[in-house]
């Protein structure tokens, strides 16, 4: 069904758009406060700076850009002092508006091939405009009459040969539900497979062992990690599993480890048994 | 229009959308006070007498039914269209994906044999068909999809098939339970080996048919 | 009765046998030689333009349904809730309106990544559906609307959409980025876990169809 997942938002998008308007712009005071407290309604950045633009009452193709940059700065500030894991699309805008406001306050000259900040602002007002018409023709297109409300289809209809019908009853979207269901039942093998490429303890102990032979005097430890190989949880996992080689080792008493210059500072490490060579 | 048209025009809707023939009491009852339903109906099934469908009475009830003279004409169909199975979907879904793959492959893939008539439910519904025999042992006949399989789901051509990747982003396939149990490498996986876009496709591929 | 006048009541009877809209072209396959489909589809919609039930058109089908203007007096007989998201409802727009378009620019317009349960309920309703690929880098699948779309918002065609043309001739209509400065570099930056699929910009657009 197509019921749900709107549990989030908290706005009705069946009412008409009249309302909907309202409540998105309201004129009192108390606006910018509940945009905190609303903040999980909103569809990204661009969806808060239509609603911040609305209250400048203003027709869209004349908003004032700067003024919409720092109302936005404003509201950022805001919503970061309660919700520090604000999502990083919102402050990436946020940089983005301070490095146009920067660029419209101070006239420097434009490098020849950068978009001056006139046409940068432009870009964001059609942006705007776009997205307002889309939520406008949005609101509109659920309004439309629609079939099993305002109007209804033949209750009992008969079979006959003339219309088609095919054997099954199947949509395209069961077809794709069950590749893509078929696709996560599978895919836990695939996973278990995977990880053996991440560094285990055994895998460290025996590159260690391996290298043993060839420590010098209290060399660091980090060196021995084996080369990065681009992933880096392996690369990660190689560290660790290094780590309690060395510690396994040392236990062992094949090897003494120091760490002098406190926490984070180098280990290095030192051949105990020499007759351990290979 | 007049008063007694609208009554009429109502009632015409109200027969036309119900699934069951309608009671005339009933029908009385849902019409505005002052209609009178036996009249109204009188008159709507002599406007429908001569038509490609008639308003026919049933006991006390009443509906709308294709012209008995047309309804010989377009013989009802004996059968009425059924759900598929799961098990017929996903390899239906899997001959569409893995196309053109061998009996033996889907059972691989699946990791379960397949039932007896699976394979012939498809082909009956149009929507699969032989392509071929690979070139390996036994020479096994391949699948493919069929006219029909595009034509059902309103696919232009095979390619609008969204792939894994396209997949996962309409929300379709949802890997992370899976993926839970081994952190970010595995979301950041593109998946499961499957392959959808070079699958066994041409290498052995020996099409019997142009 | 004339020929004519038989071709009329088999069309009529054809319609109102379904409750799915018809294709044009299985009505005119199913009626004899020499008849004009398109004549009788016209001629029977005049026919029904007043009465309680009229006949529509949706798209390159065909269907009988309850005038508008009784919706208030047919109380529905079970009350559909498709209450649709916020989110849902701005990508079903973008998808009508900007067809047809591939999810990149769906986000574009956006300004935001799509989240789970937003394509895949409008395509179990069936009201959008794959169609074809873009012909740039990474061959980007795109999205139209289904059949299921027009009749479900009684329209007869995309041209019907609330203010289409108005935001056609405004320019609104371009799903491209407005601008490579700004770009969809929010979306990117967001990261998993729906990934984006490089060259989806669209940039040098081109329709695998006419």
């Amino acid at each position: 069904m197509v019921d749900g997942r709107g549990g989030t938002d908290g706005r009705d998008v069946t009412r008409p758009p009249d309302s909907d308007f309202e409540e998105d712009a309201p004129p009192s005071a108390g606006a910018a406060e509940r945009l905190v407290l609303d903040l999980e309604g909103f569809e990204g950045p661009l969806d808060v700076l239509l609603v911040l633009a609305r209250e400048q009452k203003v027709d869209l193709s004349r908003i004032s850009i700067l003024r919409l940059a720092d109302q936005y700065l404003a509201f950022v500030t805001r919503v970061r002092d309660r919700h520090l894991d604000l999502a990083a699309d919102y402050l990436v805008m946020a940089a983005w508006l301070a490095y146009l406001k920067s660029r419209l306050l101070l006239p420097v000259p434009e490098p020849e091939e950068e978009a001056s900040a006139e046409e940068l602002a432009d870009v964001l007002a059609f942006r705007l405009r776009r997205l307002e018409a889309m939520q406008r023709v949005g609101a509109r297109l659920v309004e439309l009459p629609r079939r099993g409300v305002a109007f209804f289809a033949r209750g009992a209809p008969e079979p006959i040969q003339a219309t088609r019908h095919p054997l099954y009853e199947t949509e395209l979207y069961d077809v794709l539900k069950a590749y893509a269901d078929h696709l996560v039942r599978t895919s836990v093998r695939t996973l278990t497979v995977e990880a053996a490429d991440l560094w285990s303890v055994d895998d460290a102990l025996r590159r260690l062992e391996r290298l043993l032979g060839d420590l010098p005097d209290w060399s660091v430890l980090a060196r021995y990690l084996p080369p990065p190989q681009g992933e880096v949880l392996a690369t990660r996992s190689a560290m660790a599993a290094t780590f309690v080689a060395a510690l396994e080792l040392a236990r062992q008493g094949r090897i003494t480890l120091r760490q002098e210059e406190g926490p984070f500072a180098p280990i290095r490490v030192k051949v105990l048994d020499v007759g351990g060579r290979s | 229009m007049t008063e007694e048209f609208e009554f009429l025009r109502l009632m015409e809707a109200i027969l036309f959308a119900s699934s069951e023939p309608v009671d005339e009491k009933d029908l009385a009852a849902r019409l505005p006070e002052g209609a009178d339903a036996a009249a109204l109906l009188a008159a709507l099934q002599i406007h429908y007498q001569m038509r490609g469908v008639n308003l026919v009475r049933r006991g006390s009830k009443w509906a709308f039914r294709t012209a008995i003279d047309l309804a010989d004409r377009l013989a009802p169909e004996t059968m009425e269209s059924r759900r598929l199975s799961r098990a017929a979907v996903e390899v239906l879904a899997i001959v569409a994906y893995h196309q053109p793959v061998t009996r033996a492959e889907i059972e691989e893939i699946r990791g379960v044999a397949l039932s007896k008539g699976t394979l012939d439910i498809l082909l009956e519904a149009g929507w699969i068909r032989p392509r071929g025999r690979r070139r390996t042992p036994g020479r096994p006949l391949q699948w493919a999809t069929a006219d029909g399989f595009l034509d059902h789901f309103g696919l232009e051509s095979i390619e609008d098939l969204p792939d894994v990747k396209e997949l996962k982003a309409s929300g379709l396939l949802d890997a992370r339970p899976a993926a839970d149990a081994y952190g970010n490498r595995a979301v950041r996986d593109d998946g499961p080996p499957v392959d959808i876009e070079d699958g066994d496709e041409g290498e052995d591929e020996d099409e019997d048919e142009p």
